[in-house]
């Protein structure tokens, strides 16, 4: 059983310079408050993992605007350009990868895998400088893992040992990325008993998330 | 009608009866409105679920139910929530039926340009390299030329989005098809005659003795 | 929407010498009426791709009891004494694959990757003659994508359009199995009226399912 | 106290507040007896569920509920459903705090074989090459000799299950840590002599001057 955090305190725990893994698409699905508390509390210098920086002002664009991002790790920033201005002035840099190669990728560094062999991106600027590995005659780029020092998971409930279940398309990213951390902060909206998700409405099992925020309201 | 009207009425007649369809944003996404009602086709919004449905009445809008671009969507009854990596298992795997998407650039090996432009606009890949690269079919929807300069092209000289070539290609000029010959033209617009097709395409085209042309119902 | 079919109907499908996902977990969550189906229609020569073989006389040991599998690729055959008979015979040849390993390589094979890295089986006999590959100085085994012509489910429940339901430890490889073959039957105790299921509830999409056997009881 | 009974009482103290421990089929399962109960522990049944909880009262079996080896479990209130991928997603990504398995041999070098004897026994490797590979901690659980042979040797004979270091070997009749240096004996079972301890030893073990007696509550 896990005790309810505040977002400041679990703003506080993370360092300066972590690499974060940050559910959400376009918002959709993000830890909103801890966003808020990260930028409250201003320290920086992180590594983002998303699929999106959102917009300016918002969800992960605020941690853009508050220049709290050295790097990120995005599929896309089309409608961030806030994100694009940073990138062009050489103050963030930005990976750009294909959404389902970043997905893959992190759930390799979740479960285990050395790696990820795809297709997709052969033949563009995305297999530049990366290994080929030929499997039956057919070529597949080698993408690496990725994990996070934190992982910030939205979810719309979860039980007092941190079972989760998420929503709609507000499961995206997050429930690759609750594995792939070294610290998971889940961010419920609801936080009901143990016993009251079933457990076949959970989609991560409370063993791998570390610490919950309080509820939403 | 417009020249956005056409493509997306001449597309939707490539949608068939149990199709699994994702559509892009913009253009793409009008392709659902000329779908007849009555066919059973399931749209994916590659943010996390498959039987998307229309807008949602005012006020009645769920910030966990978006597009992949972030606007508000219903889903249908029989609909199901997917995360990341469920959504892109499905466009990698071979199990997404058909793709529309935009273009900068198509060449006559069929190669599709649509996700940068050096120096000028840097949005990232987000879903596309996946879904080029592993729909069944890809169709790319986009107006034949950008303020007069052709879009289909001998060779991309924008970056590419997969070397995987395209199936089909609908502008409001022609609909024209990508052989191991060449580009083949298949169908005139509405009231366009093959010498102004031909006058708005650098890449050379196979023109067969008749063209017949689209018919919008 | 689609057709309820007989056992017997389903069956019917199925060619000799066909490579068959069949999903359970020593019996639990497998299709026992398509089970018994094959059986009673007595075509074979299947290659067998599954958790393990069950017990002689139950489950997937009937299919083997029956003789009707040339060759299966399995994690377990410790609790079937029939099948290590007919394979120190020389009837049965027999895979014996890392269950993690098995899980991932049919994932593979349905999400469209090359294949698998994994460190499991490294220095073992799991290892002789498969190629091996370095990441980041770490050294990876270089597992194969498995597919099948048929994967044959069990499920909880579903609904009209084919979205599956599983339950407690009967979900075990039907999700991933419902991915990686080309014909997807399922086996459901239940069939239920489209929307009856939510959208978070389905784990496999009814896209992936292309014939549901009519209701248990 | 039988010597089952010495080695899972041993094995539980190794248990503690919060862990998530995958117990194998056989002696290993008989450690959750001895786990006091007020100490909150998640056992994962790695067919399929995460909180796997006793024997269901008679005529309350769930069939589609049981453990790895088939037999009927209850779960615990916070429990989770899990599916294969998902299950060996936790094992070989490091999230299993511990496991239990039995053993046909230990080296020196602390290497682990437990899955077959060529010519005789040929069960599959099931699930034990992913825990091994992939588990936190390894605990062996098993008789220290197999009818007067040898179980602990120089160098095993029989298949490795992986390449990995077991973390502890737990026998009634002493508990061996794997180190750098070789087998360190840490403790006598009860109203053992390290004589008969290295009698029954074909390995070299680094034995301290004092070697305290295990303390079975």
């Amino acid at each position: 059983m896990k005790r309810a955090l505040k977002p400041a305190e679990a703003a506080e725990m993370i360092p300066e310079g972590a690499v974060l893994l940050i559910g959400g698409f376009m918002g959709v699905g993000s830890p909103h408050r801890l966003i808020d508390a990260l930028v409250a509390r201003g320290v920086g210098g992180f590594t983002v993992v998303a699929n999106d920086t959102a917009r300016p002002g918002k969800d992960i664009g605020k941690l853009i605007d508050a220049r709290l991002v050295a790097k990120c790790i995005v599929s896309h920033i089309g409608l961030n350009p806030e994100t694009q201005r940073q990138m062009i002035a050489g103050d963030l840099e930005v990976e750009l990868v294909p959404q389902g190669t970043l997905v893959e990728r992190i759930r390799a560094g979740g479960v285990g895998l050395g790696g990820v062999l795809t297709a997709t991106g052969l033949g563009t600027v995305v297999a530049e400088g990366k290994p080929t590995v030929e499997v039956d005659g057919k070529t597949y780029l080698l993408e690496k893992p990725i994990r996070g020092d934190f992982a910030l998971i939205g979810a719309r409930q979860c039980d007092y040992v941190g079972n989760l279940e998420y929503t709609l398309t507000a499961h995206n990213f997050n429930p690759v990325m609750a594995m792939a951390a070294d610290t998971v902060i889940a961010e419920p909206h609801h936080v009901m008993p143990v016993g009251m998700i079933p457990p076949d409405a959970v989609k991560t099992p409370g063993v791998l998330v570390d610490h919950i925020l309080e509820r939403l309201i | 009608m417009d020249a956005k009207e056409v493509i997306a009425r001449r597309v939707a007649q490539e949608v068939r009866e149990g199709m699994l369809v994702n559509l892009g944003i913009g253009l793409p996404s009008m392709v659902a409105n000329f779908v007849p009602d009555d066919m059973h086709v399931f749209f994916q919004a590659e943010n996390g679920v498959i039987g998307l449905g229309q807008r949602p009445p005012d006020g009645m809008e769920d910030r966990d139910l978006t597009d992949a671009g972030g606007g508000f969507v219903t889903a249908v009854p029989g609909a199901a929530s997917i995360d990341s990596a469920m959504s892109f298992g499905l466009i990698r795997g071979g199990h997404l039926d058909m793709t529309v998407l935009g273009g900068l650039q198509v060449d006559e090996k069929g190669h599709l340009a649509n996700w940068m432009v050096p120096g000028k606009m840097v949005p990232g890949m987000g879903g596309a390299m996946d879904l080029v690269s592993g729909a069944r079919r890809v169709i790319v929807a986009m107006v034949h030329a950008a303020k007069g300069d052709p879009k289909i092209v001998p060779e991309c000289t924008l970056p590419l989005t997969a070397l995987r070539r395209v199936s089909l290609i609908v502008t409001e000029m022609a609909v024209i098809e990508p052989t191991d010959e060449g580009l083949a033209l298949r169908e005139r617009g509405p009231g366009v005659a093959v010498d102004d097709i031909l006058a708005a395409t650098a890449a050379r085209l196979i023109v067969p003795d008749e063209v017949p042309e689209m018919v919008l119902a």
